[in-house]
């Protein structure tokens, strides 16, 4: 096994397109060195992209905000601005393992690792983000909820690498809220989660995305359930349809962290609470 | 020299003082050496290869490809560690255990191993070893493998314990009973019965190493094993027998131990190792991995129990029985006996049935995990007996006073009590302020008691007085949470010396005699009561050496706070000797000073614990959390309080684990899916509270100290204790451990639809 | 595979292995550099057994690769003690009996240490979730937690 | 003269009786006394036995005496955790 540690997102995609046999990113390695540990991958080549600058840095702006993929979890819980105007999103990503795992997770390396269950994923994908991505010829850019596209793939090329994850602009009235459930009150996976962003004029929400984790094979972007609650006050009424909205689009699996029915079930709970957290952090009563 | 065991009431001077712990530094500073932390010249990395199938015949090992792999120094099959153990059965079930022979039995099973010069190409080795399997079909589950036409594990095992001995094979392999009285008459003659089966899963005693050793054997027949162990005496004699070395050529050193909990009261990997190295003739290191330890290690059982209670509206239990199924892994144990022991001993009852079945599954071989099998009746029986209190309009606690066992009581597992502590449990809960807290929405409170035997064994000490006046000791018992602490506080306060002027250090086996494994809660209380005789054997000398340096006869001589006194009219003018005194001179007045007790410390005393346990339940999710709890428990004498609390604040939590979260999940493969501490869920620091403790001190009268096993009986009634608190919180009576939030809000779901 | 000689600082030292580019740190530190007070409980960052600092950031050893530590700084067990004086988690920990195997004790200290660097004065719940990372499975976190909390108050009273 | 009495298991290799009368005064007189007239127990004593006097427990020291008037019960040896 070989290891590299570019000094540009180009140099990273040329290791990639050039090597013959597996290939892989690695930022946090808190998913990698695991698949390593269990035998479950064998590595030829690994690529530390964390000494590229361009992927170090974080830039939050109510016009717009960029997280680079290197970026650990600890350093984005440390950035104010970040949290201020996307605490869903930072919590997301902060709820992922312990204090030594936020040493060394990522968000976008949450993302590539392309579980269903996800911490940061569905958060991600109702604040709307997208995700900047760096191949051998050109760049794009692709919309959070495109990229992953089953239990541990990805739409990615094997020669291209994702660089950033960029946030829209925040309008005004603006919140958003991530919950999961999980057995212990640490250290687990989530059993189903639940991400919410809106914004709200007037007390009525105009605007809002609702994403849910581990209900499917991958997270999924509910726009029923963001239908039942915009031009809403979130009266309990909202709030049940956000629920059975929430409840309808799970199409989940038993497993050995939870039931059909029990993610089912919770998946509504979990949403109706989210909201009610990002209608408040809004500035709705 | 005979003893007197007996406990003789005394004011103590540095016994139940809390004073550092000798081995704290080293443990704190990470110098303290455990089982993967030692290393040899010229050793090697040794891998197991284990079994992908639950059950399996192995036509073909084909390890010619890893053989020639350069580095690898050695592979080993069951061809390479033949039967030597004479047709003794439990030998025989170990040495299979330790390395599957024609037939892998669970998934996880030893089938190969190799030495390699380095971990990279003893992982390339294993992947080379070429293995044919035919699938057989298997069973993992306690009842469904008692079912007809269940795949029969061994076709050796017929069900002992019925008469007329059965003739065909099952996966029964033995029927035990216990009790007294006529239950079918005291049932006839309750107003209330209550019948319940009640079902927890398999769990692991979680400690936080994994095995690990370092294996030398040399080509003479003589070797050395490095062992994170509970017992090194006994790995000593069992790995011994089973690669036909003299038991005093090879010498175990016990590695300081993190964590066993019974679970390293049994070899595994150990005789592979110096199998390897005998090969190899090298020395082999052999870590587990996490999901080794999962899958190949001894596990504690799944079990199905059924239990009836009938009582007298005024609360008086007229009969009870339990028929308990305990699953035990692929080999015959005695899981299901014990439970049937000690379902019902905490109380009192003239008519009492209980009859257990161990069963045989594929799965990893059960071993023993603190008060092994009691917590699982438990759960059963307690819960169980909220129920009854409720059916008749009692409170439970007053009900569990009415019919605790007391001294005189017929155990239900057969002899009549002496003194024990049931009762002052209970009133000790009865009156603590936890009892009258006041509690919140969806929140609940429950109890339940705990009965563990606890047991002493072959003990013996060295205890040599240094020239300076020191005192070294040298004990035979893995310090697994603080004995050696306890031990020197012992020695201190029989010689009458500061606690500080006392090393107490574990021995290997080639430098002390026999001792028994740190298991049964009887370390402090054997090698503590070891201790006082060897002290007290020291002191004779002590005094023959002080009259000597006198010219007095020994009779003038008295032993008092750490020195010699002369007495009478003749001698009692004479300066004390201090102990440093006696040992500058010990080269001229007979030579060394020591003493030495060898010890059958019998009757540890049995214990009970109560405890109580605050939950509060969201009936949205089916989560659950503890938010206060109180152990109270019988400790005999606490010798040191903080490794006392210790003691029960770990049982509590390992319980609340098991109450909870931990289990085993199989699936229809027969593969373990959750071999690793992600999805093998126990507590986390955040998941608890502070645990209170509430320490009772009913002397052992059959130890001079006072002193009664503590180790293990608080792991005993935390699962009902939660589901009892469950029940009350919001209402549903949680029947199958662990009480993990599905099953939860499921049994919500069916309470609102019914 | 070849090995990479890895220069780096470990407890203040400079500290230089060759390294295989798959093997962790974790087994670099310990069987490298020597440094067994590093645990292994899990190898998959679940137990915490193997925490250290890198550059100052609490991490999982086992979820590091050895050549990753180039030209960074390490803090282990083994440096925590100011030569013969213990620091003061580590008098804490002996003296409030927070260790009963003590193979936890390594991990504990370290996030410990970490917490009470970023947050000298946490309550009882910030304690709890930041050590939530390391697994102990002999004392119920009871004593561990007011040892912690013992600590910081003498910590306090030092600055 | 002691009336001893046998768990459940134990029974079965003694005529199915719960008690058998035995005069001993230490377990080991006992132990040798019953596996004389009941050779089927002998193969429990080998497996490991404990004998409780008074409810107090004893699994190794055959050495123990047997008060008058006690009372004896024949039980498995157990293991711990």
């Amino acid at each position: 096994m070989r290891f590299e540690s570019p000094a540009t997102s180009k140099e990273a995609v040329a290791l990639l397109a050039s090597e013959k046999g597996h290939a892989y990113i690695l930022a946090g390695g808190t998913d990698l060195l695991v698949r390593m540990k269990m035998d479950l991958i064998e590595p030829d080549l690994i690529v530390d992209i964390k000494g590229i600058p361009a992927m170090q840095s974080i830039n939050a702006s109510s016009t717009g905000s960029r997280i680079g993929a290197a970026v650990s979890g600890a350093e984005l819980g440390e950035h104010n601005k970040l949290k201020k105007l996307w605490p869903g999103v930072v919590e997301a990503t902060n709820l992922i393992g312990s204090d030594q795992i936020q040493g060394r997770c990522t968000m976008v390396g949450n993302l590539c690792n392309a579980s269903p269950a996800a911490d940061a994923v569905p958060a991600l994908i109702a604040a709307g983000a997208k995700a900047v991505i760096v191949g051998k010829n050109k760049r794009r850019t692709v919309a959070v909820e495109k990229i992953i596209t089953g239990p541990g793939q990805t739409s990615l090329a094997r020669d291209e690498v994702i660089e950033a994850i960029t946030l829209p602009k925040r309008a005004p009235r603006s919140g958003d809220a991530y919950l999961r459930f999980i057995p212990r009150t640490e250290m687990d996976i989530a059993v189903v989660s639940a991400g919410i962003n809106l914004t709200i004029s007037r007390g009525i929400v105009t605007s809002a995305r609702v994403a849910l984790g581990a209900v499917a094979a991958t997270p999924l972007l509910v726009p029923g359930a963001a239908r039942a609650i915009i031009g809403t006050k979130l009266d309990d009424g909202a709030l049940d349809k956000l629920a059975a909205a929430c409840s309808r689009a799970c199409k989940p699996i038993d497993d050995k962290r939870g039931t059909i029915e029990y993610r089912t079930r919770v998946a509504g709970v979990l949403a109706r609470r989210a909201a009610k957290i990002a209608y408040q952090r809004a500035g709705g009563a | 020299m005979a003893h007197d065991y007996s406990y003789t009431k005394q004011k103590f001077k540095v016994i139940g003082t809390r004073p550092e712990r000798p081995d704290g530094i080293d443990k704190v500073t990470g110098r303290a050496k455990y089982g993967a932390d030692a290393t040899a010249p010229g050793q090697l990395v040794g891998l197991i290869l284990r079994s992908p199938h639950a059950h399996a015949i192995i036509k073909k090992i084909d390890t010619s490809k890893a053989e020639k792999l350069p580095g690898v120094k050695a592979v080993l099959t069951c061809a390479d560690l033949p039967d030597l153990t004479g047709g003794n059965r439990d030998l025989q079930n170990i040495l299979e255990n330790c390395m599957a022979r024609g037939r892998a039995l669970y998934d996880g099973h030893a089938v190969a191993a190799v030495a390699a010069v380095d971990a990279q190409t003893a992982k390339k080795a294993l992947k080379l070893i070429k293995v044919q399997y035919k699938a057989l079909p298997h069973v993992t589950d306690v009842d469904e493998a008692i079912l007809p036409g269940a795949p029969i594990i061994h076709d050796w095992v017929f069900t002992r314990g019925i008469d007329p001995a059965p003739t065909e094979p099952s996966n029964i392999s033995q029927r035990t009973q216990f009790g007294h009285g006529d239950v079918e008459a005291g049932f006839a003659k309750a107003d209330v019965i209550i019948e319940k089966t009640w079902k927890t899963e398999q769990t692991h005693q979680g400690y936080i190493e994994p095995h690990a050793c370092l294996a030398s054997v040399g080509p003479d027949g003589s070797g050395e094993l490095w062992v994170t162990t509970q017992g090194h005496f006994t790995f000593r004699n069992v790995c011994s027998s089973l690669l036909g070395m003299d038991v005093a050529k090879l010498k175990v050193t016990a590695s300081e131990i993190g964590g066993g909990f019974g679970g390293k009261t049994h070899v595994w990997m150990e005789p592979v190792a110096l199998a390897l190295s005998r090969k190899a003739n090298r020395p082999v290191k052999v870590v587990m991995s996490r999901e080794e330890v999962f899958r190949a290690s001894g596990p504690t059982s799944s079990t199905s129990v059924d239990v009836k209670i009938g009582a007298k509206k005024n609360g008086v239990i007229t009969a009870a029985s339990a028929e308990l199924r305990y699953q035990g892994g692929a080999f015959p144990g005695i899981w299901a006996m014990l439970g049937a022991m000690t379902s019902f001993a905490c109380y009192d009852l003239k008519n009492v049935k209980t009859v257990g079945y161990d069963i045989l599954c594929n799965r990893p071989k059960v071993t023993a995990y603190r008060a092994p099998s009691a917590p699982m009746a438990a759960f059963g029986v307690e819960s169980t007996m909220d129920m009854l209190a409720a059916e008749i309009g009692m409170n439970p606690l007053e009900f569990r006073l009415k019919n605790a066992a007391k001294q005189g009581t017929r155990a239900s597992y057969g002899p009549v009590y002496g003194p024990i502590g049931i009762k002052p449990t209970l009133n000790a809960v009865k009156n603590h302020p936890h009892m009258r807290a006041r509690l919140g929405k969806n929140q609940g409170r429950g109890m339940a008691c705990g009965f563990w035997f606890n047991f002493g064994g072959q003990t013996c000490v060295d205890l040599n007085v240094g020239i300076d006046g020191t005192v070294s000791l040298t004990v035979g018992t893995i310090d697994v949470g603080g004995s050696r602490a306890a031990i020197s506080l012992i020695a201190a306060e029989e010689l009458g010396i500061p606690y500080e002027q006392v090393k107490t250090n574990v021995a290997d086996t080639a430098s002390l005699g026999y001792n028994d494994m740190t298991e049964g809660s009887r370390g402090t209380f054997s090698t503590g009561m070891a201790t006082i005789f060897a002290a007290r054997n020291a002191i004779e000398v002590l005094r023959e050496r002080a009259a000597k340096m006198w010219d007095i006869p020994v009779d003038a001589v008295v032993w008092e706070n750490g020195e010699a006194r002369a007495t009478g009219k003749k001698h009692g003018n004479l300066p004390r000797l201090t102990i440093k005194q006696i040992a500058a001179k010990a080269g001229n007045t007979g030579g060394p000073i020591a003493g030495h007790n060898e010890v059958v410390a019998d009757n540890a005393g049995v214990s009970f614990a109560s405890h109580i346990c605050d939950v509060e339940v969201d009936p949205e999710t089916g989560a659950t959390r503890v938010i206060r709890y109180t152990v109270v428990q019988d400790a005999g004498k606490a010798i040191h309080p903080d490794y006392v609390e210790g003691q029960f604040q770990g049982g509590a939590a390992q319980g609340i684990g098991w109450a909870l979260n931990e289990e085993y999940i199989y699936g229809d493969d027969g593969r373990l899916q959750n071999p690793g501490f992600l999805d093998y869920r126990i507590p986390v620091c955040s998941d608890l509270p502070f645990i209170d403790t509430e320490i009772l001190e009913i002397p052992n009268p059959n130890h001079p100290y006072g002193v009664r096993g503590v180790g293990e009986t608080s792991i005993v009634p935390p699962l009902a204790a939660i589901g009892n608190a469950i029940s009350n919180a919001v209402g549903v009576r949680m029947d199958h451990v662990p009480m993990s939030p599905p099953r939860i809000l499921k049994a919500l779901d069916d309470a609102t639809s019914s | 595979m070849s090995a990479v000689l890895v220069s780096t600082t470990v407890n203040g030292d400079t500290v230089e292995f060759a390294c295989p580019q798959d093997e962790t740190l974790l087994d670099a530190l310990r069987n490298r550099v020597g440094l067994t007070g590093v645990k292994e409980g899990c190898g998959t960052g679940d137990c915490g057994a193997c925490s250290i600092t890198l550059n100052g950031r609490l991490v999982c050893s086992c979820l590091v690769l050895g050549v990753e530590a180039s030209g960074n700084s390490i803090e282990t067990v083994e440096g925590m003690a100011d030569g013969n004086k213990l620091h003061p988690l580590q008098e804490k920990f002996i003296e409030h009996a927070a260790l009963q195997c003590g193979i936890c004790t390594p991990g504990f200290l370290v996030a410990a240490k970490a917490l009470l660097e970023r947050k000298p004065n946490p309550t009882v719940e910030e304690i709890r979730y930041a050590l939530a990372g390391n697994l102990c499975r002999c004392t119920g976190y009871d004593k561990i937690v007011r040892a912690v909390q013992a600590a910081a108050k003498e910590m306090r009273k030092k600055k | 003269m002691h009336h001893v009495r046998l768990s459940g298991q134990l029974r079965s290799a003694a005529d199915n009786l719960e008690v058998i009368d035995v005069t001993a005064d230490t377990i080991r007189e006992l132990l040798f006394n019953i596996a004389e007239r009941y050779p089927q127990l002998d193969a429990h004593i080998e497996a490991g036995i404990a004998v409780s006097i008074d409810g107090e427990i004893y699994r190794d020291n055959w050495n123990t005496k047997i008060p008058p008037d006690s009372e004896v019960f024949l039980l498995p040896r157990i293991p711990g955790g």
